[in-house]
This record gives C-alpha cells, structure tokens and sequence, in this order.
C-alpha cells in the first residue's frame, strides 16, 4: 500500500489547479451573475477574468517554484516544464484577449472555460511522464479543442472542420492508445523512466518498433507533421480564428514537448541513424521521415493557397517538420525546441489575430482581402511584416534564430549525419519566403478595394497582436533571455 | 585602444535616427531628413577621429559583449577592428553621407521622404554591422537586415508595380544565395565549433587542415552567399531589376557599398578558402565580368547601363580574391565605391534635369547646359575606364598585376579584354548623353540641378581622382600580407610605382583603355541612333577602319553577345524567375493539381491517406 | 482446456460481430451497426473474463452495452437515418482502402509472429474490484482526478452542442 | 498450443484493423464512430492481456481509464454529429467537403 500525501498533489498541481478553479468560477459567474448583462460587456468580464486566472497560475509558478515528482513520474516538475506551461498559459492569455472583439458566439462563458480546462489539460501533458496521464490530459486537451474549434454559430463550415478535427484525433488517439499498450507490454511499466530502463538499445526490436511509430503518429496528428496534418489546413482555416490560433500556438508547443519526452526520455537508446546507406532503425529515422515529409508538402502546398489563414496551416505544417529537427538534436536540441515553439506560437497568434481584424472588417481572409491593409491600418500591417519575416527566418526576429539554433542543435548532435535534411530545411525556408511576400504583397502594394467604410478596430486585439509582435522582435533581438532559462540544467 | 566607445555609437546612430524617425517624425519631413543626415555625417566624423586617435596596426581589436551563451553555443555581439574593417567603415560612413546629403536634393517633395530617409538610415547601420562583425552569425544577421533594407528601397515607389516585382526578385534571389551561406557557417560552426573570425583564424593558421575534407565545400557555400549580394553569375539577375529604386539608392546600395559586402566578406574570410575553392571564384567572377560588360554595350538606359557596369566590375573584384589576391579586390572595392557612387549620382542630376526620362537617345547636348554634372561624370568614367593617374588606374592594374604575377594568363587576357569593353561602352554614354543637339524635348530644356545635389558630385569627383595615390592598398596591405609591408610611398611614388613594379600589366591596362576610347571615338561621336544594331554602319561616311570594328563587333562581341544574352536569359528565365520567383504557371499549376487530388476536402479520402502514411512510416522504420 | 475454447470462441464471435458493424452484406442501417457493436463489447468483455478482468468485464458491459450504445441508438433515432445510406459504392476507394489497412494488418501481425513474447511468467494477476479500487486511490489520483476534469469538458461539450441556438 | 499472450493479441491487431477499415470505408458518421470504438477496444483488449501476462495491474487501470474516456469522446462527437446535422442535413461523409486545396 502506497502512502498518498494529498498535500503534495496539491502543492505541485497548484497552478492546474489555480486555472481549473478560474474555469469554474467563470461558469459559475456566467450562469448566476450575468446573464442579465448586455453581450459586450459580459464577454469583456469573462474574458478578463479568465486571463487573470491565467495571470495568476504564472505568479504562483513564479513565487512558489515547486519542483518534484508525484507517484513515480504521475506528475514531474522541472523548471523546464514549468516554463513550457508558463508558455501555454502566456498564450491563453493572449488568445483571450484576442478574441475581445469577436463575435462569433454569444457562449462566451462556456468558451473561456472551455479554453482554460485545454490549457489545464495542455498543463498536464506537459509535467507528467506517465504514459496514462499523458494519454489523459491529452484527450481532455483535444476534446476541448474539438469543441472550440466547433465555436463558430453561423458558419457551417466550422462545424464541419470541428468533425474532422475530432475525427481524426480520435483515429490517431486510437493509434496511440494502441502503441501505449504495446510500450505497456514490451516494457511491464507505464512510467517513461522504467520504459527506458526496461527497453535499453540500441537495436530495435520489430513490436517495439510499431509501438514507437503508432504513438508518434498520435503525436503526429497534434503537431500537424505530414503526412497526419490533412486536418490541419481546414480546421485552421473554418474554426473561430481565435480557437485557430490556440490549437496553432500553445496546443503546439505542448504536444511538441511532449513527443520529445516521450522519444527521448522514454526511448533514450533507440535513436537509431538516418544516413544513406548507414542506417538503423529507431526514432532519428522516423522523425527524420517526418520532418522530409512536412517540410516538402508543407512549403510547396503554401505556395498556390489563396486563403490567408489556410496558407499559414500549410506554414505551420513546414514548421512542424523545421521542430522535428529539435528532437532529432537531443539533449541540446530540445531548449531550440522550445524557444522555437514558444516564438513561433506568439509569431502564429498574432498572424491569426490580424487575420481575425481583417475578416471582421472586410468580410473574408482570402489573400486579396488583405489589399491595401498598410492604408487603412499601418499599424496591423507592419506586425504582420514582422510575422511573415519572422515565420520566414529573416533575421533579427525570432524566426531567424529560432531555426539557426535548431539546425546548428541538430548538426552537432548527429555529428552531420542529418546535413540532408539540414540543406532540405533551409532550401525549404528559402522557398517559403515565396509564399510569405505574397501576403506582403497584398498588404503593402496592391491598392485597397474602395468603398470601405472606416469602422474602428477594438483595440484589445491590437494590442494583443502588437504585443505578440514586440515578442517576436525582442527574442530576436535577445534570445539569451528565454534561451538561458530553458537552457539551465 | 582609446576613445572605445565611439565605434559603438558610429554604429547605432543610424539605427537610433531610423527608429526615431519610423516612430515620432513621420510627419515632419525636415526633421527626419537632418535626423538622418545628421546620423551618418556624425558617424563619419566620429570614424575619422577613432582613425586619427588609433593608428591602423595590423593586430585586430576586438570589442564584445556576450550575446548568447547556452553551454558550449556561444557567441558574442563584437566589433572586429582592425585594417579592414576601419577603411570599410570609412569608406561607408563617407560614401553614405555623401549620398544622404545628395538624396535631400533628390527626393525634394516626394511625400514618403521621412520614410525613405528611415529606410536609408537602417540600411547604414546594417551595412555597418556587416563591416564590424566579428562572428559569423553576426554578419549574417546584419547580411539579412541589408537585405531587407534593400529590399524596402527597392520597392520604395510601391505604386509602381515593376518596383514592387523588383525588390521581391532581389529578396528571393539573395535569399537562395544566402541558403548557401547559412549552411557553409553551420559547416563551418560544426567542424571548427566557433563563429568568430579571431578563433577561426587561429584554429586554421594552426592546422590548415581543420577543416578537413569540407574545406573547399565550405568555402564555396560561404562564396555563393557573395554570388547573391554582390549579384554574380548565375544570381546576377536581380540587379538590372533593382534599379527600379531611386537613383540614391542605386548609388549606395546597388553600386557602392551593399554589393560590395559580398567582397568584403570573402575577404573577411580569405583565411577560410582553400586553393581549389579559389580558382571556382577567380573563374565565376571573371566570367561575370566579361558577360556584364558585354551586356553593358547594348543597354539604352543609362541606370542599367552603370548597373550592369557594377556587375562587371564587381566580377573584377570577386576574381581578384580568386586570384589570392584580396588587396587588390578590396583596393578596387574602395575605389570603385568613389567613381561608381559618383557616376550613378551624376547619373541621377541628369535624369531629374530631363523630367525623369533614363533613355539615353533621349538626351544629348548636356555638356553646355549641366557643367558641372558634365566634368563631374567624365572624371568617374576616366577613373572607369582606368586612365592614369586616376584612383581606377591603379586599382585595376593592381588585379591585373595579380593575374599576371600569378601567371594566370588567361584570366589575365579577360581582365584586360573587360577593361577595353568599360571604356567602350562609358565613352558610348558621354557621347551620347553629354555631346551633340538634344534629341529629346525635355533634354533641351535641361539645366542644372541645385548646389546640394552638385556638391556631392565635387566630393566624389576630387575622391575618384586621387583615389589611387592616398595609399588605400598600403593599409589594405596591413591586414592581409603585415609580413611583406613596408613603408608607406610618398603620393609621387605612387603615382609611377606601377610602372616601375609591373610595366606589362599597366601597359596593357592604359592600351586597352586607349583602344577602347578609340573604338567609341569612331562609333559614337556623330551618332544620334546606334549604330551598331544596325550592322551596316553609316556608309556615306563610311571609313574603313570602321568597317573593320563593325565587323569584328559583328563576328566577335554581337555572336557572343547573342549566344550569352540566351544563356543568361534562359538562366533568368528558368532557373530563377522560373521554378522560384514566380513558380512559373507549370510548377504552381502542378502543385495545385496534385493537391487537389489530395486534398479533396473528403475524410474518406484524409482517412485513407492517414492510414497509408501510417503504412509507410511502419515500413520506413522496420527497413 | 475450457478456457481455450472459450478463447477461441469468444475471439472468433468478437471478430464476426465487429466485422458486421463495419461490413455488413444484409443491411447499412446504422441501427444494425449499432447492435452487433453491441455484441462485439459483449464478447471483448468475455475475454475479459478470461484474463481474469473481472471488474472490467464489468465496466464493460455497464459503460459500453448499457450507456454508449443508448447514446447511438438514441442520436439514430433523433436524426432519423433510415433510409440514407444508399450511394453508390467505389470500387476504387474500396480497393485502396483494404490495401493500406491490409498493409498495417500485415506488419502487425508480421511483427507479433516474430516477437519473443512465448516465454512469460505464469499469469496469477487478479482483476479484482478491491484491487483496482486501492489502486485508483492511490497511486493513480492523479488521473483519477484529471478523468473527472474530462468529463466535465464532455459535459459542457455535449449540452452546448446539441442545444438549439435560441434566436 | 495453449492460448497464450500471442492469441490475445493478434485478436486485437485484427480488431483494430477492422476499426480502422470501418473508419475509412463507411460513409455514414455514425458508423465511422463506432468503427473508431473498436479501435478503442482493441487496444483495451492488447492492454487487459499484458496486464495479466506481465503480472502488472497497471495495465488494467488504464483500461479502466481508457472506457471513461470513450464514453466522453462518444458523447461530444454524438454532440458534434447532432450540431452538424442541424446545419447541413446530413452524416454523409462525402457532403462534408466545403473545404478543398
């Protein structure tokens, strides 16, 4: 009999905890306290009130900086994974705001509680290393998500890329299932350190193999790798731009934080090698297919897209396979992972949220509906400059070091063994800055449709999506001031 | 070192007058252009009194912060200083001020002139982070920012769509070379596991083998991020385009100092290229050079004829470090800065004194009614052309002297065959522009632009005259060869040193200027049309020498011409514009096409390729 | 001996029936899917039994048979889907499909022929409800009480979706 | 030969693929759900016969926590089939193609 201390559950999931009460509370206070209260300022409330639950998980994270390890790895906390949570709440946060001028419910109780369970489930697929906790938090993540992404009421399309959002994850989510009790079996245990030590390397044994692969592919359809990301681009485009963004941005990077721990701390040997004619199974090569794969399809689908928001699902799926290279580096690759992720879900977020402001105003977010957006809104238009150059790589912003730092992770590690994949990377993000000037194009050159009517914007987005810019620029500019924290042993 | 602050502020000046201008003085146009005026005459004048205060010695000077550290990944935001980079300094902070102050004339009422003084700004302090970088990632991070900088200048008349088309061309294609460059540091970085230049030097000046068997494929990789920027063969293509750009614009940028970093930087690492990498560059840069100038003999518009003079030039340059010899390229790279700037600004004073009309067979008859911009621009195309005693004598004959002592014949014969070619095809636009009746009615009423646009001009004429004897290479020499330097020459000395230490290389560089002069003597002085694609000649005064040139052009130059004019046609075509700029209708066409097959919308569909990529992946992995 | 038969017939029963819900030649109406889906978990939870999951096989039947199939019949009946599905079949879809799945089949069990899993300790483990229980309270709190956290997402999930938007 | 670990998952594998084959194969959403649950089930079924051969009860509160889970992903996918069929009239896979490329 195990000895259960409940205080210590407690003190280690406080800010899960601190969140989950905020979602409650906000049902509560939207079903007893406002539903006399005129939509506009109700939505401002609740969404307040759930970006200051938000606020107030990262000032508990801050002052009270709890590390440990509940029940054998049900749930571990390490400043990594407090500063990956620190990220998925940063974006909550800011998906919060961002959608302060949206109108495409009048659930905006539901919703914000909604946002915040995924973010507590998101919390704890990040700090647990129990196969069946990480299978846990992640459906409630998903099917939360499935349910945001199903927001918008009048838009039948939203329900339609809902259902296949939810379609999708629940195959995938099957897959998983059905490698975790593979792991389970091969293994005797569902703790990754035990999986570990029970599995050693370096030769692959067959049945291990299709657990390695199952699982990845459950991990897969969450980060959008090709070839799992057919969802991808539809739901991006369909779902409420502000649930959109979420599942680009925080519900991103935790899945890719995840599938880096799982491959790497509970299949630490089994890396394998992916060299021409040098090769060993394991899960370098299988990544390594992965990251090929999205890269190639990623890029070239951007290239003939119209659609603005569809065009960033085909980026966001390149970028995927630029991340996948982050695990590939190992030890050292795995903080360029997260720098890269977090910056690339600021980057992301703000991309959706201008999106978001040209939809609401123009009434479509096709490329050609962003004409002349420098005219009428320069502010919105130099942040998406700073968004597509970042997502481009051009330095100083924070795509540019982002993707150096993986690449230089992934070089080194594998003593040059992934230089082909390395050289198809950066041909791949020269070819993608194609794709992002055309959005530029629209919005600097090509003059606006006349007959415009000037309607002001809310500026709780804009600020948000300034903020995001300013985020890009600045970790750009220093990246040692995320780099180092994530870094530190 | 004294005085370590200033270089410090020479560089973030201009980015201080950038920002401040993009945020706060948009609307006050004076403000903005003194902001950034004032910005790059004060970085000059604080270069100067660095220069005066710390005597150029060939030990470098490093002054860092740290940047970054994560375990064993450091690198450091630096300033290398040293012989190289305080004349490059210099020459850009001089340069720059001079056309900043030109470009107030210039752009007098064009409503996005705080903008475009911003832009100008930013791109000073980029160029002078790539100037004072002391590590690879720094330089490139400043590499791309020149880039972008460029790329807003180019397209700064956004309304006009060809402007628009053209600053993209120049992103994309430096881009594809900056792919290059990117993975020849990661090389680099993951053989020799640092970035800074000082390190690198060590580790190579230790065990010249370092590098190992990536020796010659990292320095080529590192050289094509130079064949972007400084627009050789076969991504020469974007700088025709780039002279959508104002005329300042191509001046600084597209002329005298952004093209050059590619230069500068394989200069700044000449320690990195081994013999075999070498001989590709000296090569590349020489074919550029001939194909540029022939290029050049057929252009009518007098922007692109100077542009593709550049690319010709700048094959001069890059052929010269292939040659091992980066004095002389960088010698060349200063001089060049001073004649081309002036050319592409007298250039400009003539456009806006014919209402923006850049057809040379528009103009004519400009020598009596602009003198100044007259004797100002005959001074650079002598100074082009390589007559002594201007700066572009010695600098040229410098290379040449290289190829020869090297004896590398044939690379000699095509240096002397581009310098023939540059005389022929600058003479051909003074003809043209500056003698005989106006053709044009807007040329007619030509007149001269105001003093703040000449006096640029005047600074620039005096610096492309005696260019060549303020001892340039001798400080140039500091930094590559420290051993073999003796004491600097009196300005005398220098004068008749290249006829005392190479007589064959000047007398061939002043008779291939000579013969070139002759040739558009005879062509060009009485022309109002062009007479060469005309083939015939004007028979009534038909001499027969003449006939003789016609028809050495014809069967030589105009086949050449034809059959490289294809080739590099087709490489714009298909190679660049084709399967990247544009994605040309097949490739989109095609990837739209497989697209649509697959995502058809349908989640049967989805669901069977999910399942086939599961398939795949399980057989990928268990081999 | 018994329990052997009892595998292979309940195996061999489990497999029929799924192979109808998916595929069945007498009727597509989703309502017989539905039933032999029923079956299905009921002869799973026979295995069950046979692995000595005694409190699942429970579960099983309770969570399974009784609520979620409850569900589906209800939701067929409230969209009242007789006569929908009659389209015509692709013969090409269905080609390709039974490859790709017949690929995965093939290296599952390609690679379960070849995994040395004969030699495993005699099995004594006893699914018992007691056991489970002290487990549940235990060492798995934490997704004890993550699960619960779920269900309310379900919960919200569910009423906010089926519910008519009142105009 | 005694039924041992083997049999029970080859049961499974079979199970899953024709999950999966349901998924891909049928039309009507509804039947594609239930194709998913088997998929589901199947890999419950690989867990309970590790559990018993490995000696290791953890496998078997997976499974526990793994019919939960089911049962929530039934109910807001049913949900999610219910809103869609309001607005569109149908749960035919091949009407939902309002988006393409």
């Amino acid at each position: 009999m195990i000895p259960v201390n409940y205080l210590d559950l407690l003190r280690l999931a406080a800010p899960e905890t601190v969140v989950l009460a905020g979602a409650l509370v906000v049902l509560g206070v939207d079903l007893l306290a406002l539903r006399e209260v005129e939509t506009g300022l109700r939505r401002l409330l609740l969404l307040i009130l759930g970006a200051v639950t938000c606020g107030a998980a990262i000032a508990w994270m801050a002052a009270f900086p709890n590390l440990g390890n509940f029940m054998q790895g049900m749930l571990v906390v390490t400043p990594l994974t407090q500063w990956v949570k620190g990220g998925v709440l940063a974006l909550a946060i800011l998906t919060l705001l961002l959608s302060g001028g949206a109108s495409f419910t009048n659930h905006w109780g539901e919703y914000v509680a909604l946002l915040l369970l995924s973010a507590v489930g998101l919390m704890f697929l990040v700090s647990s290393e129990s196969l069946l906790v990480i299978f846990i938090a992640l459906e409630l993540a998903s099917l939360s998500l499935y349910i945001l992404a199903a927001f918008h009421h009048d838009a039948p399309e939203s329900a339609e890329a809902a259902l296949k959002y939810f379609l999708f994850g629940s195959v995938s989510a099957g897959f998983m299932l059905f490698g975790l009790s593979l792991l389970y079996g091969l293994s005797g245990s569902i703790d990754l350190r035990e999986i570990a030590a029970a599995l050693g390397g370096p030769f692959l044994d067959p049945l291990l193999a299709v657990a390695m692969v199952t699982v990845a592919v459950g991990l897969g359809f969450k980060i959008a790798a090709a070839p799992f990301h057919l969802w991808a681009p539809d739901v991006y485009q369909a779902a409420p731009p502000p649930s959109a963004a979420f599942i680009a941005s925080a519900s991103k990077l935790a899945s890719f934080f995840v599938l880096a721990k799982v491959l790497s701390v509970g299949m630490g040997g089994l890396e394998g090698r992916a060299v021409f004619g040098d090769y060993l199974p394991g899960w370098v090569p299988l990544l390594a297919a992965l990251a090929a794969a999205s890269l190639l399809w990623g890029n070239l689908a951007a290239i003939v897209q119209t659609n603005v928001r569809r065009l960033i699902a085909y980026s966001a799926i390149a970028h995927a396979g630029y991340m996948l290279l982050g695990i590939m580096g190992g030890k050292a690759g795995l903080p360029a992972l997260v720098y890269y992720a977090m910056t690339y879900g600021f980057t992301t977020l703000g991309a959706f949220g201008v999106a978001s402001l040209v939809r609401d105003r123009v009434g479509g977010d096709n490329l050609s509906d962003f004409a002349g957006l420098s005219r009428r809104e320069p502010w919105m238009a130099f942040c998406m400059l700073v968004f597509m150059l970042s997502l481009a790589g051009i330095p100083p912003l924070a795509g540019f070091f982002g993707k150096f730092y993986l690449f230089a992770a992934a070089l080194k590690t594998s003593s040059l063994d992934l230089l082909w994949l390395v050289i198809l990377a950066i041909g791949m993000s020269a070819v993608s800055l194609y794709y992002y000037l055309q959005v530029l194009k629209q919005i600097y050159v090509v003059p606006p449709p006349s007959g415009l009517a000037a309607a002001p914007i809310p500026s709780l987005p804009k600020t948000v999506i300034i903020l995001a810019a300013l985020t890009v620029i600045v970790l750009g500019c220093a990246p040692n001031l995320l780099l180092r924290v994530l870094a530190a042993p | 070192m004294k005085l370590e602050i200033l270089p410090w502020l020479i560089l973030f000046l201009p980015l201080v007058a950038a920002g401040w201008i993009t945020l706060f003085t948009l609307r006050n146009q004076k403000l903005s252009v003194g902001l950034s005026i004032g910005a790059v005459v004060t970085g000059f004048v604080l270069s100067v009194l660095f220069v005066a205060v710390n005597p150029l010695t060939p030990a470098p000077q490093e002054l860092s912060l740290n940047w970054l550290s994560i375990g064993e990944f450091q690198v450091q935001f630096g300033l290398r200083l040293d012989p190289l980079s305080l004349l490059m300094m210099l020459v850009v902070t001089g340069v720059a001020g001079v056309i900043h102050i030109y470009s107030w004339g210039y752009m007098r009422g064009d409503r996005g002139i705080s903008r475009y003084f911003a832009c100008l700004s930013l791109f000073t302090f980029s160029m002078l982070g790539i100037v004072l970088a002391n590590n690879f990632l720094q330089l490139f991070i400043f590499w791309e920012l020149v880039g972008v900088s460029s790329y807003l200048l180019i397209g700064f008349w956004y309304e006009k769509p060809a402007a628009a088309d053209a600053g993209k061309k120049a992103f994309i294609t430096n881009r594809l070379g900056d792919f290059g460059f990117i993975l020849g540091i990661l090389t680099v970085w993951a053989a020799l596991g640092s970035l800074n230049f000082g390190v690198l030097a060590e580790k190579l000046g230790a065990n010249r083998e370092a590098l190992g068997g990536a020796a010659t494929l990292a320095g080529l990789l590192i050289f094509c991020g130079a064949v972007g920027k400084s627009a050789q063969f076969p991504l020469h293509v974007w700088l025709p385009d780039a002279m959508e750009g104002p005329t300042p614009v191509s001046a600084l940028i597209h002329a005298a100092t952004m093209v050059a970093a590619g230069v500068y930087m394989l200069c700044r690492v000449f320690f990195l290229l081994n013999a075999g990498a070498l001989e590709i560059i000296a090569w590349i840069g020489g074919f550029t050079a001939l194909i540029s100038a022939l290029m050049a003999i057929q252009q009518n518009d007098i922007k692109r004829i100077l542009a593709y003079s550049t690319l010709s030039q700048l094959g001069y340059m890059v052929m010269a470090v292939g040659l091992h010899g980066p004095t002389p390229a960088m010698f060349h790279l200063t001089t060049h800065a001073f004649f081309k700037a002036l050319l592409f600004l007298g250039a400009g004073s003539v456009i806006i004194a014919c209402h923006h009309e850049q057809d040379i067979w528009k103009m004519g008859g400009l020598g009596r009614k602009m003198p100044v911009t007259f004797w100002t621009f005959l001074a650079g195309t002598l100074a082009l052309a390589g007559v002594w005693p201007l700066s572009g004598f010695f600098s040229k004959d410098a290379i040449l002297a290289e190829a020869f002592e090297r004896h590398h014949y044939a690379l000699f014969a095509l240096g002397v065959m581009v310098a023939l070619l540059t005389t022929f095809y600058m003479f051909r636009l003074v003809f043209v522009v500056f003698f005989r009746p106006a053709r044009a009615e807007p040329a007619g009423h030509a007149v001269e632009s105001p003093q703040v646009m000449l006096w640029p001009l005047r600074i620039l004429a005096t610096l492309s005259i005696v260019g060549g004897v303020i001892s340039l290479d001798h400080y140039y020499r500091l930094q590559f060869e420290p051993a073999a330097v003796g004491a600097a020459l009196s300005w005398t000395a220098q004068l008749t040193h290249p006829f005392a230490h190479a007589p064959v290389p000047a007398a061939f560089g002043l008779a291939a200027a000579l013969a070139g002069f002759a040739c558009a003597w005879l062509l060009y002085r009485r022309a109002d049309v062009d007479p060469l694609p005309a083939r015939l000649g004007p028979v009534a005064r038909a001499m027969r020498d003449r006939f003789y040139f016609d028809e050495l052009y014809q069967a030589t130059v105009i086949r050449a011409h034809d059959f490289i004019a294809t080739i590099a046609d087709w490489a714009d075509r298909w190679l660049i514009a084709g399967l990247v700029v544009r994605g040309t209708h097949g490739t989109t066409e095609l990837i739209g096409r497989a697209l649509r097959l697959v995502q058809t919308g349908n989640l049967q569909t989805y669901a069977f390729l999910f399942a086939l990529g599961v398939a795949f992946v399980l057989w990928w992995v268990l081999g | 001996m018994t329990a052997d038969l009892l595998f292979y017939l309940f195996a061999a029963c489990t497999l029929v029936c799924g192979f109808l819900v998916i595929a069945n030649p007498f009727s597509l109406n989703p309502v017989t899917s539905a039933m032999f889906l029923v079956l299905t978990m009921v002869f799973l939870a026979g295995l069950f039994v046979l692995l000595h999951a005694f409190f699942l096989a429970a579960i099983q039947v309770l969570v399974y048979a009784g609520a979620v199939m409850v569900l589906f019949l209800f939701v067929i009946m409230l969209l009242d889907l007789k006569a929908e599905e009659r389209r015509r079949l692709k013969v090409f879809g269905i080609t390709t499909g039974l490859i790709a799945v017949g690929a995965i089949l093939f290296i599952f069990l390609n690679t379960l022929a070849q995994a040395p899993l004969g030699a495993s300790t005699t099995p004594e483990l006893e699914g018992t409800t007691m056991a489970l229980g002290k487990l549940l309270f235990t060492r798995y709190l934490l997704p004890f009480e993550v699960v619960s956290v779920l269900l309310l997402v379900a919960m919200i999930g569910a009423i906010f979706l089926s519910k008519k938007e009142l105009k | 030969m005694s039924v041992g670990l083997q049999h029970y998952l080859v049961v499974s594998a079979v199970l899953f693929s024709l999950g999966l084959l349901g998924v891909i194969l049928r039309r009507n959403l509804l039947v594609i759900y239930m194709g998913l649950e088997m998929m589901l089930n199947a890999a419950n079924l690989a867990l309970v016969a590790f559990s018993r051969f490995t000696n290791n009860l953890d496998g078997q509160v997976f499974v526990f926590f793994v019919i939960t889970v089911a049962a929530a992903e039934v109910a807001v996918g049913l949900a999610l089939i219910v809103a869609l069929y309001r607005r569109r009239q149908t749960v035919h896979a091949e009407d939902l193609t309002c988006m393409k490329l």
